[in-house]
């Protein structure tokens, strides 16, 4: 597969093709890196550019150089750094003061080194450098795993969204949720207005007769005459039968269901005294209402 | 150029703009010193729409170009992507659906007794509507108001075997040591504030798929 | 229900939803009567997967679920929809963005002092708009600094799954030729020519000091 030229329009067009300046320094192009490297007042800005800071110089001149940055002329590179103070007024000058601190790091090490250490502390004193150096571990180390996620397959510039265009944007209109608690919690405000109400306080009652009662009025829906027994489920056990027979009773006092019985001991039938829905015709009682919710609080 | 890549490079292409593309603006994608070959892009286009013979979306062309959509047959489990929420239930809502689930079967008119308050056809008709409730039977009255109980699907709904399982009505009386625990006790506007935030920040496809059934004509 | 059915709603509101879809959200598209059956889901996005084979788009997993993307095979000719160059990222934003990831939960301070250097505002300001990182607490000392962590967004943008399936971290190296004494042996011109091939090879110029925005020249 060929290269697109997308790719190559990515990277910046280098216009000289014989020798690439290093830097442009003021307008002038740098082919030549100083030779001391850390000391150019024209190079600094390069370096600071260059660079993610004085760890990153150090590392680049430790790998690349082989610079022995412990034998640096401690005075020479303080005096300089110091005359840096001056170039870095128009630049970043916390770079520059990180710089300094990192020269002052180096200075004091070097300084180290040379004195000689007190006996007694001989054996106790860590190596000065140790310090430095595992800082400059620490830092390489993620200055990779910064170059790895750059690696990393990204959207934007690896990849892109796959879309399709969806031409009935109608969405779903679905019922709210409800949770139980704050039915129950509605339910507790009805009841704290209905003690208010008294005559209408709701007792506790057993919800299943309150079930089967709605069961049992559609059951006999039809209002045919039902044999009382076909009401029952043996199945449901001793339970159920209770539960269905407190039901009918429950019914036949609201005057739900009508128990006809021709002689004692004959069978016993029962018949729905509740419309059904057949008699909807009827006059609706809502329609003196406005229609709306009254403010319930 | 091979054409099967031809081929992925518009595939790929079409899926990745965003507004249809048309045949010149697939041939500017090649550089020109490596353009797509004559009538290469128009036979990609071809390929394309054949190969979606079997999947769920289809390549079509339209006024300003080529672009792939949802296929229709489909549209109705897709479009449960933007699932709307409509507003939450009013306290009248709640409070009837309570007194039918507890006083079954029971008329409008004494839940409007208990409640003190009127209760309108929409409160019920809404109840009716999410299958909740239904008429059991009508009360042999003047009037023959209707008798309102609860259904299998409310109680699914809620996750009850039956009705038994609901709190007993005594439980209720205490429930303030329970109120704190509840969101419900928070004032108004911070909650409705909090309700709006919880719907921006989850997905719909999140609280999607209890009822609504996708069968939509679209 | 048919798997073909299944495939092509998965596929088509894969390609219809403009974030990344979990398995669960998928799910969520079927009825509750009519649920996707156990597996078939999964089965789906196999299949789709291994049809991609010779498509200019991939079904990827990332941290928020299932996408189609663009192959990076053929992303370079899509990549020429947009005139406008994709927002490249300094060393400094890259390195701050590596230990936020691979040290989360961190602070500015702590950031700084690993890289040896000022970490600036708008660096952290850029990986926040980005929601690439955010604020995930503040360490219990004096000035109480935030602690960065990464994104479920940043997880998406880069393609992983989880933190787990970043590039592993170095292993720490040797630091041999910090030692004292050692010759500067290198001649200076030599020296002069490796950095200014290393210079141009990693241009480090031209990203340079612009940690306020990505670039975005064309």
């Amino acid at each position: 597969m060929s290269e697109p030229i997308a790719q190559d329009a990515a990277r910046p067009s280098h216009p000289q093709q014989q020798e690439m300046p290093l830097a442009v320094v003021k307008g002038q192009p740098v082919l030549q890196m100083p030779q001391d490297l850390y000391i150019p007042p024209d190079a600094l800005e390069v370096f600071l550019e260059a660079f993610e800071g004085p760890l990153d110089l150090l590392l680049y001149l430790i790998r690349r150089q082989n610079l022995d940055i412990l034998d640096i002329p401690v005075a020479e590179i303080t005096r300089q750094y110091v005359d840096y103070i001056g170039v870095m007024q128009d630049m970043r000058f916390e770079l520059a003061a990180e710089y300094l601190v990192m020269a002052a790091i180096l200075a004091e090490i070097k300084s180290r080194m040379l004195l000689p250490r007190p006996p007694a502390e001989e054996g106790t004193e860590a190596d000065p450098r140790a310090e430095l150096v595992r800082r400059l571990q620490e830092y390489e180390r993620y200055k990779k795993a910064a170059e790895d996620i750059d690696q990393l397959d990204r959207l934007d510039r690896d990849t892109a969204l796959a879309s399709v265009h969806v031409p009935d944007r109608s969405a779903i209109k679905a019922p709210p949720p409800v949770d139980l608690k704050e039915m129950l919690l509605a339910l507790r405000d009805v009841l704290k207005r209905a003690d208010l109400y008294t005559h209408h306080a709701i007792r506790r009652e057993a919800l299943s007769v309150r079930q089967r009662m709605g069961e049992v009025l559609s059951q006999l829906s039809d209002r045919q005459f039902h044999g009382f027994e076909t009401l029952f489920t043996v199945e449901e056990g001793r339970l159920g039968v209770v539960v269905t027979f407190l039901s009918i009773l429950e019914l036949a006092k609201e005057q739900l269901l009508e128990i006809v019985q021709e002689a004692p001991l004959a069978p016993i039938y029962v018949k729905s005294l509740a419309a059904t829905d057949d008699d909807t015709a009827l006059p609706d009682p809502s329609s003196d209402e406005t229609g709306a919710d009254a403010p319930a609080d | 150029m091979d054409q099967t890549l031809i081929r992925q490079i518009v595939e790929a292409a079409l899926l990745a703009a965003p507004q249809p593309l048309t045949v010149t603006q697939l041939a500017g994608l090649f550089p020109e010193d490596e353009p797509a070959p004559q009538g290469s892009l128009q036979q990609a286009l071809d390929e394309l729409r054949e190969a979606c013979a079997d999947r769920g979306v289809e390549l079509v062309e339209v006024a300003s170009g080529f672009r792939f959509q949802v296929k229709a047959a489909v549209h109705p489990w897709v479009a449960r992507l933007w699932t709307e929420r409509q507003a939450r239930y009013t306290r009248a809502t709640l409070e009837t659906l309570a007194l039918i689930a507890y006083r079954q079967p029971i008329t409008r008119g004494e839940i409007e007794q208990i409640r003190g308050v009127a209760v309108s056809t929409n409160t019920v008709k809404l109840l009716e509507e999410r299958e909740w409730v239904r008429v059991v039977g009508h009360r042999d009255v003047p009037g023959k108001p209707a008798l309102f109980g609860t259904t299998k699907g409310f109680l699914d709904y809620f996750g009850l075997r039956s009705l038994d399982e609901l709190p007993p009505l005594a439980e209720l009386k205490d429930i303030p040591e329970l109120e704190p625990q509840l969101p419900f006790d928070t004032p108004a506007g911070v909650a409705a504030a909090a309700v709006a935030q919880d719907i921006a920040a989850q997905s719909p496809l999140e609280e999607a798929g209890e009822d609504a059934a996708p069968e939509q004509s679209s």
